[in-house]
């Protein structure tokens, strides 16, 4: 019926034909060259992300799926940091996994694509589904190494955590669903006003459904109290995975709540609606996460701990922006995560490139690195002074922008409270500095990372600099996606 | 000439910056330098003190802007009047004559060069203090003169006291400079000018209230108290003795110290609209002069006698200005002006021959201690002639200077019973320890033989200006006498010209009270009728009580000095310990934090699902082993914040009982942990 | 022409050549990072020269860039100029950092320079603030890696406290842009448009503004993180520390919270002049404690600063604001100079304890002259800067707070206390010869790098009116500002 | 109508017990398929009372269905590998991974 | 009279499922377990047909029990060795996870009673399998096919995991 417009999407199903090649062609070539599966899901990646240009803009089955400039700027977030992950799958794929390469690499297109769907979904089901394609593979990866405890187990708790939030969410939907009669977010909208303008009150069932999907999205997000697993599962997880855990996957719930709430439930954002209002809600958590992130990464000893406890603070911030519930707020949060992309998908290539060269995930063990690995060592540098919001980085515009949209919604106390967090976060993000300079220390050896974990490095820098100190083009981006959102 | 003056200043900075850059290395070109330069000054100061003559003490004023305000306006520039002329004429001479006296004094020492670069750059001080016209240049002047003062006093820095004293000097001076700012500055906010004249215009138009002009002067007055040592600034002096002699000469007897009296003499104008600031710079002056003197009778350092007796003179000069103040401010005529500068000017001669002569004592014999000397006027004539004439000058005998300057501030406090009674006890106090100390050095025998057989004349260059000196000790007073048309009274005055008839009475009470002084110490130290011992002995406590200048600086260590540096080391405990300790304790306190939730997480969390007595239990790695459901432990926060939420939105009350049984559940879940702990380690044991 | 760009940007140029320098060659790098900063001086001396000529007798921003569309969503624009009170400050930066890197040539200076340049010519609060954090990277890594043994607390103090200070910064800018209309970062609009905010607003927006420079100054008594700072930091970063960066607070109030906030200035002036005597006093008897040099050199600027204070409490006062610029170019120039020395005795000694010295004017004449002219100056003597700037200070102030000048004045006598006491112990006394019979004289470079600070403190302390004439118009507009 | 919606809840509620509490990590997947389960009574008493008009609830469920399979065999799969590792599936002993 | 039984049938059904359900997650033995979430499965199956959806009851009844008979083997194959003794089945935090639960109830129930709820009285329409059918090739065939790949990427992903590497 509308045949015409199924061209957009091309990408999706582009990404899905390469990675079924991929598990075929793991098949019957049997991995002579470890690397050629790899460079073939990049390929099908930088593909895909070329055919995202030409094919997009128009809506698919009555809006069920819409290819409007939001998702297209979050799905090259997705095959951004898809594209990094398998990149820093590189260092790991020779050593620690040796087989089910394809179906490793295969996954992550797999799980890409579920979130590309998701990002175009204006529909509650379509939206599920495409939560729970991204999720599947994410707990098979997540699992990966089959032989290490911490893998399986951190799979475990990755896969119980992550159903029990998707049965919770779907309670909600089920609720939301019962409410307006509609799956589609429009119809939602529209129902939530007539029943409002009918009846004069709607209930609180609203608020049943809309805690229960804040909790289930929660879980993607890492959003406190829903992150429990988040520091286990990062632990335990293939590095890059981790990675792509805490970008990827973090992106699609943020993408996945803006479209309900920030579309779907505007009007309940803020206290007019009271208590029906998601925005306080979310506050309240978001400061939660900002506090307890940043707070606990304080003490740890763990790269990927201390990084997960960072990114479930970072998601904090990102919330900031998402209670302002504008136009400002979408664009602070799209751009936020752009950079976010880099900053984080970066730190853990190093984590990952680091671990395989030492076998170490410690803190302590970066001591002196700068003497050994200069390039290694500022790289890091920037990443963690970009998350940290230090200008003239991209993290420090992105800070500034989720920052003004909170106080332009009138949440100065929230703003307030995030930049103290954020002078916590820097302490724990210099310790690393720290480690990394001031250590009288000498490594051993230099790590040398390949050719294209350094290219990814250097990429990542380079967008983390120019996007800080240009942010224009992004942000006139990021600009755009919000009015998809008819604020 | 005239309106050069304000070159005056410049010779000798040219001659410190030419040493310090360019001949420090060749001694005798410094010296010559330094010397040549405050001659050119001297002889450029004769003819504007010819200038001002000439045009009948016409006052003239020059200035450039310093820096330009709305609201204020300070500059640079020079006012010439009679005073500034015959101060120029002081300072230059006293200072060519100690430059002169300097080389043979400071023959050999390593840092020859630097000493003539000093004093030129005191003496550059010095006359830019004198041709300043208003305050704030004044200000500026009497800072630096204070900065090289500090350098010269510890000159000798090697030397622990000598380094000691002019840190006290300068910082008990910056005391006074304290009171002198704030006088400045209230006179700035309120005159809104700083120059003499616009300042002394207000004053006398009443457009300044008297309240502010005698807070402003007794302020200003502050300054002079500083500089001019006096009470209860005082303690400086004696200890700046440190310094080589010829700076004793040139700072502490004839120019520096001098500053103070020319400060308040300068600033009359203002002192005269104020009877209560005026009346108190006499109490100030006669308690300082009074009090100088009683310290002076029984000290044994020749110098610090000198000192002393500087402090007491200085107080009789301030006394006859403060009581012209006082006078003219109500109605009456007064000497008091002339009489104080021109005390001021007489005892500069006369001092400054007293120290250098005393220099060349101690150049001699190498000690300072009266006690040591005796006997040395047989081997060193000159110095004992000039020394005994300064003395006979100071104890103002007739014709010397000192009688005809002394007798004008007796005249002064004519219509003062009290300060009459206290300014002659004082000059028969005066008399009688300047000639102890003549009596005890020069005559007699010597007391310690080897210091006697050691001593010799002083070299001409030194005795060169004991020798002009004296001439100008006998000599300089005849310029006041009233009998020759009032010389110097004439030409030196405050807004209108005051003669004042010789009162033959009071010249004869004060010498006869300098001769009664001048006698009783005759009787006693070269006589020797008393013995001073007993006479020291008789009168214990006082004696000990003058002889530690009444315990002053003891007081002032005891109750500033000392607590001042404990409460600076509690200030610095309390900013390292209290103040960043707060920082840091915020600090701490976030990190604790994370380990407090680490701690939570190990023990309370644990303990909630695991049981409290976990901790306790001897097998508490097994039970451990057994529990830490962290995984479902997460899935009950997932769930038990969403109903939280859910509960937090519905019903506010709701949600307060929900918070409060869930913590009753997580203690109930504790206590039966650790009751029921046995049960849990038997069922272990089933499965292990 | 661009002169304010080039004079932020070249040192960047330098920085990013050096990264690709071959490491081997110290002595190539050192002459790179030297020119590098040697032409931003140049360039600031030309500008100095400059307005002074053509464009002192306005109030008006000279040497202008922009507005440019920088970042069009959120309005930010990349806008440069230079006035009366931050010609100075840019002539201070460009000479001080040259002196600086011809001291120790560690190449974080030249992103340092940016920063601190581009603080005190931004006229956009977007990129104030940028530039206002840049600097703390680079500070962070020069305390850190260079530092003395206690070198990661010091940094990561100072990088904490100046970051927490500067958050209450971003709070107020944004909400200064919020409640603008139009919406603009633009601070001469804002100038314009801020006091029209509701009284409570001013004040919350001048508290917050005031946390972020008050902690920069340092005012007492967000002061601690100062010792810790100067005292692990180098010597070449000290100088910068002391003669740059505490300057950024007070520039900060002059630039935004004075003029932007008249009300609440008003409202809190004399809480201000309060703090800055407290400042004053606290500093000085806090000084008066420390056995080490550079400690109390380091507390001597928190004294010092706090006439700074005192002179912006009384805001309706040109001369008091003259002297607070004063003081700032003073201050920098001598505690800068200070320092300097305080590293050179330092590299021969390796102590700073002043009670291992003792007669140094024996054995090291020429340092202990210089010293004592550079402690002169600090303790405010006439002839050189800091008299003509504490003097200025006192008379402006003395109109508006009659006691606080007062007592501030005694900050005077414990000034010349400390100083003293300190040239005393160290320089004058007895000699020991067995400890430092081997101590060298400084050599023609170091004297070098300390001689345009001796005349550059001599010169203004004799002739201040080029240096009051340049600040003089821009000080009055403001002046008028805050009258609103 | 909400009779369906209360038999959802208390089915869901009796789910995040399970999950709560089973020690055994099979148990725990049971439990989510009954919370599973409530959610699909949700939707279908939904779709009959309310959206009547359309099928989406029902077809909504359909899918639930599908994917709780699909959960439940990645669970199970990960079950195995904790069972290879850990010789059990007492999800109490995966707490290698804490604090 | 139809309504009448049909509600009789629900509460039946209703308290099969939830006795059922509670021994699901309380007993002590795995494997009575299972045998209980059958017949939950089978109780909400009747649900389904109550409310008018027999399609859906199938899809449950086929896939379910599938899906349930593959737990139920796992059940005996991982726990045979523990279902033997008596040992307990649940953690420690039964009694803050009845109180959260009891919360969940209360709340939820509260909120669900207090809702307005747009109840439209138009009936289901008949046969509606066949509707289904073509909607899911219609208007859902995206959801469709995505879910189509969730299951391929399940499988691989089960695969990968399950398979027993070359030991």
């Amino acid at each position: 019926m509308t045949g015409s417009n199924l061209r957009i999407l091309i990408p999706e199903v582009f990404l899905f034909l390469s990675a079924l090649f991929i598990f075929a062609y793991d098949l019957g070539i049997k991995r002579k060259n470890p690397r050629q599966i790899g460079y073939i899901a990049l390929a099908g990646i930088a593909i895909t992300g070329i055919l995202l240009i030409f094919f997009h803009g128009g809506i698919l089955y009555h809006g069920m799926f819409s290819s409007d400039s939001l998702s297209v700027f979050f799905k090259i977030i997705f095959l951004g940091s898809a594209f990094m992950a398998i990149g820093a799958s590189f260092e790991i794929a020779s050593e620690k996994i040796r087989n089910h390469r394809g179906e490793y690499y295969g996954l992550i297109l797999l799980s890409t694509v579920g979130m590309m769907f998701l990002s175009s979904a204006n529909e509650l089901l379509t939206l599920y589904v495409g939560l729970e394609l991204t999720t599947i593979p994410l707990y098979v990866l997540v699992a990966y190494y089959k032989d290490d405890k911490l893998s399986v187990e951190a799979g475990l708790k990755y896969l119980i955590v992550g159903a029990f939030s998707s049965a919770i969410l779907l309670y909600g939907l089920s609720l939301l669903y019962g409410m307006t009669g509609s799956t589609y977010l429009v119809g939602i909208k529209i129902n939530l006003s007539v029943i409002f303008l009918t009846y004069g009150k709607i209930g609180p069932g609203l608020i049943l459904a809309m805690v229960m999907i804040i909790a289930g999205i929660g879980f993607k997000l890492a959003l406190v109290p829903f992150h429990m697993w988040a520091p286990d599962v990062y632990q335990g997880a293939p590095t890059p995975i981790t990675g792509f855990l805490s970008v990827g996957s973090k992106a699609a719930g943020v993408i996945a709540f803006s479209r309900i709430f920030v579309n779907g439930l505007i009007a309940f954002s803020t206290d007019v609606m009271k208590p029906l209002d998601w925005g306080i809600i979310v506050a309240i958590l978001a400061s939660a996460a900002m506090i307890i992130g940043n707070i606990t990464a304080l003490r740890q000893r763990n790269i990927k701990r201390m990084l997960a406890y960072s990114s479930i603070a970072q998601i904090g911030y990102v919330m900031v922006g998402m209670v302002a519930a504008s136009t400002m707020g979408v664009a602070a949060v799209g751009y936020y995560m752009f950079i976010y992309l880099f900053a984080n998908m970066g730190a853990f290539t190093i984590a990952t490139i680091f671990n395989d060269k030492t076998g170490s995930d410690d803190i302590v063990n970066y001591a002196g690195l700068s003497k050994s690995s200069p390039f290694f060592a500022a790289c890091m540098t920037i990443f963690l002074l970009s998350l940290a919001g230090i200008p003239p980085l991209g993290g420090f515009v992105a800070k500034y922008l989720v920052f003004a949209a909170g106080i332009q919604a009138g949440y100065t106390w929230l703003v307030i409270l995030a930049l103290l967090t954020a002078v916590v976060s820097l302490y724990y993000y210099a310790n690393i500095i720290k480690m990394m300079y001031f250590s009288p220390e000498t490594p051993a050896q230099p790590i040398k990372p390949s050719l294209l974990a350094r290219l990814i490095l250097l990429i990542a820098v380079a967008g983390i600099i120019f996007w800080g100190v240009f942010p224009g083009t992004i942000l006139n981006f990021a600009t755009e996606t919000a009015k998809v959102f008819a604020f | 000439m005239l309106e050069n003056t304000y070159l005056i200043p410049f010779y000798p900075l040219l001659a410190f910056v030419a040493i310090l850059f360019f001949t420090r290395w060749k001694e005798r070109l410094s010296s010559y330098i330094s010397i040549g330069m405050v001659l050119i000054a001297l002889v450029h100061s004769l003819f504007v003190l010819a200038a001002m003559l000439s045009r009948h003490g016409l006052p003239m004023e020059k200035a450039i802007p310093f820096i330009t305000h709305p609201s204020l306006h300070l500059e640079l520039g020079m006012y010439i009047d009679p005073l500034t002329a015959v101060m120029l004429m002081i300072v230059t001479i006293v200072s060519s004559c100690v430059q002169i006296y300097s080389i043979g004094y400071m023959h050999g020492d390593p840092r020859y060069s630097r000493y003539f670069s000093y004093l030129s750059l005191f003496t550059f001080s010095m006359l830019g203090l004198v041709i300043a016209n208003n305050f704030f240049m004044l200000f500026i002047f009497w800072e630096l003169v204070g900065l090289t003062s500090y350098l010269l006093i510890g000159f000798w820095f090697e030397k622990k006291s000598a380094a000691d004293a002019g840190k006290k000097a300068f910082i008990t001076t910056r005391i006074g400079d304290l009171g002198f700012i704030i006088g400045i500055l209230i006179l700035a906010a309120y005159a809104g000018t700083l120059n003499y004249q616009q300042v002394f215009e207000k004053v006398a138009s009443g457009v300044l209230a008297p309240g502010i002009i005698t807070l402003a002067g007794i302020f200003i007055f502050c300054g002079a108290v500083g500089k001019s040592a006096q009470f209860p600034l005082h303690v400086w002096l004696p200890d700046a003795m440190e310094g080589p002699t010829p700076v004793s000469a040139l700072i502490h007897a004839a120019t520096m110290v001098a500053a103070g009296v020319y400060l308040v003499a300068r600033a009359m104008s203002l002192f005269v609209g104020s009877a209560e600031a005026s009346t108190a710079i006499a109490v100030i002056g006669v308690i300082t002069s009074l009090m100088a003197a009683t310290i002076a009778l029984v000290q044994n350092d020749i110098k610090r006698i000198l000192a002393y007796s500087t402090v007491s003179q200085l107080g009789y000069m301030i006394m006859a200005l403060g009581l012209y103040g006082a006078d003219t401010a109500l109605g009456h005529h007064s000497p008091g002006f002339v009489a104080g500068t021109f005390h001021l000017m007489t005892h500069a001669f006369f001092k400054a021959l007293l120290f250098l002569g005393a220099g060349s004592v101690i150049h001699a014999v190498h000690t300072n201690d009266i006690q040591d000397m005796g006997g040395l006027s047989k081997k060193m004539k000159i110095t004992a002639t000039t020394f005994f004439i300064a003395s006979l000058s100071i104890a103002g005998i007739f014709p010397l200077s000192g009688f005809w300057s002394k007798d004008e501030i007796v005249a002064t406090t004519a219509g003062h019973p009290v300060f009459m009674f206290l300014a002659l006890t004082i000059a028969f106090m005066t008399a009688f320890y300047m000639f102890r100390l003549c009596f005890l050095a020069f005559t007699g025998k010597p007391r310690v033989q080897e210091k006697y057989d050691h001593a010799h004349e002083s070299p001409n260059t030194m005795t060169w200006p004991l020798m002009f000196l004296a001439f100008l000790s006998i000599g300089a007073g005849w310029v006041g006498l009233p009998w020759l048309s009032h010389g110097f009274s004439s030409f030196v005055y405050h807004e209108q010209i005051h003669h004042s008839e010789p009162s033959y009475i009071l010249m004869l009470a004060s010498t006869v009270v300098a001769l009664s002084g001048i006698g009783l110490a005759y009787m006693i130290y070269y006589k020797q009728r008393f013995s001073a011992d007993a006479l020291a002995e008789k009168f214990k406590p006082l004696h000990t009580l003058l002889y530690n200048k009444y315990y002053i600086d003891e007081f002032y260590n005891i109750v500033i000095i000392q607590p001042l540096l404990k409460f600076t080391d509690f200030l610095w405990w309390f900013d390292a310990h209290i103040i960043d300790g707060l920082v840091n304790f915020v600090g701490w306190l976030i990190i604790k934090w994370a380990d407090i939730k680490q701690w939570f997480d190990q023990y309370i969390v644990d303990g909630a699902v695991n049981g409290m007595g976990y901790a306790c239990m001897a097998g508490a790695r097994l039970f451990r082993y057994l529990q830490n459901g962290s995984l479902q432990f997460y899935t009950l926060i997932v769930i038990g914040s969403a109903v939280g939420l859910i509960i937090y939105r519905v019903t506010s009350r709701g949600f307060i009982y929900y918070l409060l049984g869930a913590s009753i559940m997580v203690l109930i879940r504790s206590i039966i942990r650790t009751s029921g702990m046995e049960k849990a380690s038997t069922e272990t044991n089933v499965q292990d | 022409m661009n002169i304010l760009s080039y004079i932020i940007f070249f040192p960047i140029l330098g920085f990013l050549a050096i990264l690709f320098m071959p490491k081997a060659r110290p002595n190539a790098v050192r002459w790179t990072a030297a020119f590098f900063s040697f032409v931003p001086m140049i360039l600031s001396f030309y500008l100095t020269y400059d307005y002074y000529i053509n464009y002192s007798s306005s109030s008006a921003m000279a040497f202008v860039e922009g507005p440019f569309n920088w970042i069009s969503a959120i309005n930010v624009h990349y806008f440069l100029g230079a006035d009366g009170i931050s010609v100075p400050m840019i002539f201070l930066t460009g000479l001080l950092s040259f002196i600086s890197i011809i001291y120790a040539s560690f190449i974080f200076f030249l992103l340092l320079e940016t920063g601190m340049m581009g603080v005190f010519s931004a006229l956009d609060f977007f990129l104030f603030y940028v530039f206002w954090e840049v600097m703390l990277v680079p500070m962070y890594f020069l305390i850190g890696i260079w530092g003395g043994p206690r070198k990661e607390y010091a940094a990561i103090k100072f990088f904490l406290y100046t970051l927490f200070g500067s958050i209450f910064m971003l709070v107020s800018i944004l909400i200064l842009y919020f409640t603008s209309e139009p919406h603009t970062l633009n601070m001469i609009e804002l100038i314009q448009t801020a006091p029209a905010l509701t009284h409570s607003l001013q004040l919350f927006c001048f508290v917050f503004f005031f946390i972020a420079f008050a902690i920069k100054v340092p005012v007492w008594p967000f002061h601690t993180w100062l010792p810790d700072a100067h005292v692990e930091a180098p010597t070449a970063v000290s100088v910068i520390l002391a003669g740059v960066l505490l300057k950024m607070g007070t520039y900060g109030m002059l630039r935004v919270s004075w003029p932007m906030f008249p009300q609440a200035v008003r409202y809190f002036s004399i809480p201000i002049a309060i703090l800055g005597l407290v400042g004053i006093i606290y500093g000085a008897l806090v000084s008066m404690a420390q056995t080490d040099l550079k400690k109390l050199v380091a507390y001597s600027s928190v004294s010092h600063m706090g006439y700074c204070l005192l002179a912006l409490g009384a805001f309706s006062s040109v001369t008091a604001m003259t002297g607070c610029m004063f003081q700032m170019v003073s201050h920098g120039l001598i505690t800068g100079a200070l320092f300097l020395m305080v590293g050179m005795l330092y590299d021969r000694a390796h102590t700073r304890e002043i009670a291992a010295f003792g007669g140094l004017g024996v054995k090291i004449p020429v340092f202990t002259g210089l010293m004592v002219l550079f402690s002169m100056a600090s303790l405010g003597l006439p002839g050189m800067s800091g008299f003509v700037s504490e003097f200025m200070v006192f008379i402006g102030s003395f109109g508006s707070f009659k006691l606080i000048t007062i007592f501030a004045v005694i900050g005077v006598v414990l000034t010349a206390g400390y100083i003293l006491r300190m040239v005393q112990r160290m320089f004058l006394g007895e000699f020991n010869l067995a400890k430092w019979g081997g101590l060298t004289e400084i050599n023609l470079r170091e004297i070098l790098t300390l001689v345009p600070l001796a005349i550059l403190t001599i010169f203004i302390g004799v002739y201040p009116s080029p240096l009051s004439n340049m600040m003089k118009a821009t000080l009055e507009n403001i002046v008028n500002l805050m009258a609103r | 109508m909400l009779q369906y919606l209360a038999l959802a809840a208390i089915l869901f509620a009796i789910g995040i017990f399970g999950v709560l509490t089973r020690r055994n990590a099979v148990g725990i997947l049971m439990s989510l398929e009954l919370m599973f389960n409530a959610a699909n009574i949700n939707l279908v008493a939904f779709n009959k009372y309310i959206g009547a008009a359309g099928l989406t609830g029902q077809i909504f469920a359909i899918f639930v269905v599908v994917i709780a399979a699909a959960e439940a065999v990645v669970g199970l799969a990960i079950v195995l590998l904790l069972y290879r590792n850990w010789q059990g599936i007492d999800v109490d002993q995966m707490n290698i991974m804490k604090w | 009279m139809e309504a009448e039984s049909s509600q009789l049938v629900f509460y039946l059904l209703s308290f099969i499922i939830v006795i059922a359900a509670i021994c699901v997650v309380t007993l002590k033995n795995i494997f009575h377990s299972a045998l209980f979430l059958i017949l939950v499965l089978f109780g909400v199956a009747g649900i389904y047909i109550l409310l008018n959806a027999e399609f859906l009851a199938a899809v449950q009844v086929l896939i379910y029990v599938g899906a349930v008979s593959v737990l139920i083997i796992f059940a005996i194959m991982l726990t045979s060795h523990l279902t033997s003794r008596k040992i307990k089945q649940s953690n420690e935090q039964v009694t803050l996870a009845v109180f959260i639960c009891a919360g969940f109830l209360l709340a939820s129930l509260a909120s669900i009673a207090n809702t307005v709820w747009r109840i439209t009285d138009r009936p289901m329409p008949e046969h509606n399998t066949l509707t289904i059918g073509k909607l899911l090739m219609n208007d859902y065939v995206l959801p469709f096919e995505i879910v189509s790949v969730v299951l391929l990427a399940a499988l691989i992903g089960a695969i990968v995991l399950a398979r027993k590497e070359g030991t």
